[in-house]
């Protein structure tokens, strides 16, 4: 079982400013154990996010991207109180969802 | 041993003479030369280095191991149903809050002092019945695994985020643990000659593009106590501050200390007690 | 011994009342026995190595301040101790210094038996123009033969400063990387070259 | 059609509800929602590779895409890029790093609201240029920048 997402979601004026943090190792499948074995690929593919019901972002990413991944994004047209929704899932079928209230 | 005995004659007879110029740095005039080209760079690259560390700062993922840090000390039972709630942490059983920054201390249920690495784990064996032999084969965290020793530690220093260091220098033992950990920190040994001070004991040094604290003074040690425990960008885990010294000694070729050893908690009480009354910010990110 | 080096210390200076009380008791003593205690074997980096030799005894003992005198002694020791190459060859491959230069391995636990170290230069020293990450905590060395020439005199110095730092400065920060066995004849003669072959980038203009 | 998305995107399952939904023709490639993993732009080998794989082979370079990223990053682990797009109806962004392995590092499609923007961080093995491209109104924008990887520690 995946650990708990971190969400941070703020209104800034009329934009919300919407931050997660992700708990996932993003092997690379190019990195070798101290026993010199090879770690197979194990990446986050695919994030969606959700204001209020409405996809706001759907996104793609390879194992370039840092281990216990961060991302920053902004929303207009949404407000206080609306519920965030985000999911990931990975090269292994494995995926989590986590959700927070826009402050 | 012969050489030594014979070298602290030496060091006998000799302190005489310098008693009465103990203050004058030494000097050995090299071949002649110009002073060399400014090392410009330098600023450069920590200007850079500073820019982006609020970023990384802002959102660090050592939050992650806080949250789950937070879900052991609050939820997990031991086998007779204790919990971290029994822990003394210094301020009282179960206080979390603040106590981070007041350890090293003495504890009189175990009549010695410990950091605070050393004390949650002598909680997390006490009442959570973990093995200490099992936290001592893996103390510290890799890429595979951060230990939940390491993520507990980390949620109790987030605790204390935003508050002064206060170490407590009142019980004899707090004061003798301290001048042992000077006395640590000046200490030359090794193939390489080596002390912590060799490193940390002046002011704007750097290895390669690492700035490198002097942690004989308050403003400075606490740029040392700063950030850890550290999420690692290398590797992506937590490491804590008996990792940072352990690392330290192997960097200056010295044999391993033995984890949660007396050495390290007398070293943490010099350093940490050195930046008493300066602000901690918390769990940080360490490149 | 402690008792000894107390008494002495106080005769030779006026005010020591509050020092023979803090001399009570000695938490160097404490500390290294501490330490001997502690630290453990692990890999190349055995316990042993805790244990202060000669020179480290009397620069921890005086803050690395010896007195004038005996410093000067020790030095001429240290210096006694260099083994220059007996073919007189101070100067190697300045391309094969610059890679030992960055290198920053070597004699930790980590490291293998057997396998070279390197020179740990960039950690403390500026070297090449070309490289920007490097430490502060020696004397950047960048023009070094530009600066000095590269006479035997000069070659000479380089080398034995490499060898044995403490021969020059009883204290220094440098390790005594000959004196120690972290670098072989041949390395330490490309580093030579690195600091005072013409071609070197680190005399480059 | 918003319906069908909130509802599939409602449960923990909804990621793979999206491509069962792709699959069954329901959510289509115009949407501009590419919910499936681009396997031919993540696993081509060099930059152009990678921008065939995104349909970006000849895109245009422009000056309205703003890379944030450090001129030196502190760790290759972790180098902390912000882009964002003053391109009129941006639809989506990619970030590629040239000399990694696999260049493409993450491509992201914006609705609803959400501006053209987003801040990710990546691993880079070397010091190389980061390239970014956006899509808007069906064409292809380019924009680079170098970030340098130093040495840093003892390197030991």
């Amino acid at each position: 079982m995946a650990d708990p997402m971190k969400i941070r979601a703020q209104m800034q004026g009329d934009t919300a400013d919407i931050r997660v943090l992700m708990s996932h190792p993003m092997e690379t499948g190019q990195r070798k154990d101290p026993q010199g074995k090879v770690v197979p690929a194990h990446h986050i593919q695919s994030i969606t996010a959700t204001v209020a019901g409405k996809l706001v972002l759907d996104g793609q990413i390879g194992a370039a991207v840092s281990r216990n991944p961060v991302f920053g994004f902004k929303v207009k047209g949404v407000k206080a109180g609306d519920k965030v929704v985000i999911t990931w899932v990975d090269n292994k079928g494995d995926k989590r969802t986590d959700e927070a209230t826009i402050g | 041993m012969k050489q030594r005995l014979s070298t602290l004659m030496a060091a006998a007879v000799m302190t005489a003479a310098f008693a009465v110029q103990a203050q004058q740095p030494m000097k050995k005039a090299p071949p002649p030369a110009k002073a060399a080209a400014p090392a410009k760079a330098k600023d450069g690259i920590t200007a850079e280095f500073e820019k982006f560390r609020e970023v990384l700062e802002e959102d660090n993922p050592a939050e992650l191991f806080e949250a789950k840090g937070e879900d052991i000390w609050k939820h997990k039972k031991g086998p007779d149903g204790a919990s971290m709630a029994q822990c003394d942490l210094g301020l009282g059983a179960g206080v979390v809050k603040g106590a981070y920054v007041q350890m090293p201390r003495y504890f009189a249920d175990v009549g010695q002092v410990m950091d605070a690495e050393r004390r949650i784990v002598h909680c997390m064996v006490k009442y959570l019945g973990y093995k200490e032999e099992d936290i001592r084969k893996q103390p510290f965290s890799n890429d595979s695994k951060t230990p939940d020793h390491v993520s507990v530690i980390t949620y109790v220093a987030a605790q204390s985020r935003n508050m002064k260091i206060a170490v407590p220098q009142k019980h004899p033992k707090e004061i003798e643990t301290f001048r042992i950990g000077r006395e640590i920190f000046d200490y030359r040994a090794g193939p390489y000659d080596f002390s912590c001070a060799t490193c940390h004991g002046s002011d704007g040094m750097r290895i390669r593009t690492q700035d490198l604290p002097n942690l004989r003074k308050p403003a400075e040690a606490i740029r040392a106590y700063q950030g850890w425990p550290g999420y690692r960008m290398t590797g992506g885990f937590m490491l804590t501050q008996q990792w940072r010294m352990n690392d330290c000694f192997r960097q200056q070729r010295f044999p391993e200390p033995a984890y949660l050893s007396d050495s390290i908690t007398a070293l943490l009480t010099y350093m940490t007690a050195t930046a008493n009354g300066q602000v901690y910010k918390g769990p940080g990110i360490k490149r | 011994m402690t008792a000894m080096k107390t008494t002495i210390l106080c005769a030779a200076t006026l005010a020591c009342g509050a020092a023979l009380a803090e001399e009570v008791r000695d938490y160097r003593a404490e500390a290294i026995a501490m330490m001997k205690r502690d630290f453990k074997t692990r890999g190349i980096a055995t316990a042993d190595r805790v244990h202060e030799d000669g020179l480290q005894a009397i620069c921890n003992r005086t803050s690395d301040h010896p007195p004038k005198a005996i410093a000067e002694r020790l030095e001429r020791d240290q210096m006694e101790s260099i083994k220059y190459p007996p073919d007189g060859k101070l100067m190697g491959d300045w391309k094969a210094g610059e890679k030992l230069a960055q290198s920053g391995r070597g004699m930790t636990w980590s490291d293998k038996a057997g396998v070279p170290g390197g020179g740990n230069c960039y950690n403390c020293h500026q070297i090449g123009p070309q490289e920007t990450s490097f430490g502060t905590i020696g004397p950047s060395l960048y023009q070094f033969g530009k600066l000095r020439g590269n006479t035997p005199d000069v070659q000479k110095y380089a080398y034995g400063k490499i060898y044995n730092a403490k021969a020059f400065n009883l204290c220094s920060a440098m390790p005594r990387f000959g004196h120690a066995g972290a670098l072989t004849e041949s390395q330490i003669k490309d580093l030579v070259a690195l600091l005072l072959d013409p071609q070197s980038p680190v005399n480059s203009k | 059609m918003d319906a069908l998305r909130r509802t599939l995107l409602k449960g923990a399952g909804a990621t793979g509800a999206i491509a069962a939904a792709i699959a069954a023709g329901v959510l289509k490639p115009s949407q501009a929602l590419a919910a499936e993993w681009n396997k031919n732009a993540f696993e081509a080998r060099d930059l152009a590779g990678a921008l065939k794989g995104l349909g970006a082979g000849g895109a245009a370079d422009s000056k309205d895409i703003v890379i944030k990223a450090p001129d030196i990053a502190e760790n290759g682990a972790v180098v902390p890029v912000d882009v964002a797009s003053n391109i009129p109806n941006t639809q989506s962004i990619s970030v590629l790093v040239d000399k990694n392995p696999f260049p493409l590092a993450a491509h992201f499609d914006f609705a609803n609201g959400a501006l053209p923007q987003v801040a990710v961080r990546l691993k880079m093995g070397q010091t190389s240029n980061i390239h970014v491209i956006a899509k808007a109104d069906g064409k292809s924008y380019v924009a680079a920048k170098e970030v340098k990887v130093t040495v840093g520690g003892c390197g030991g």
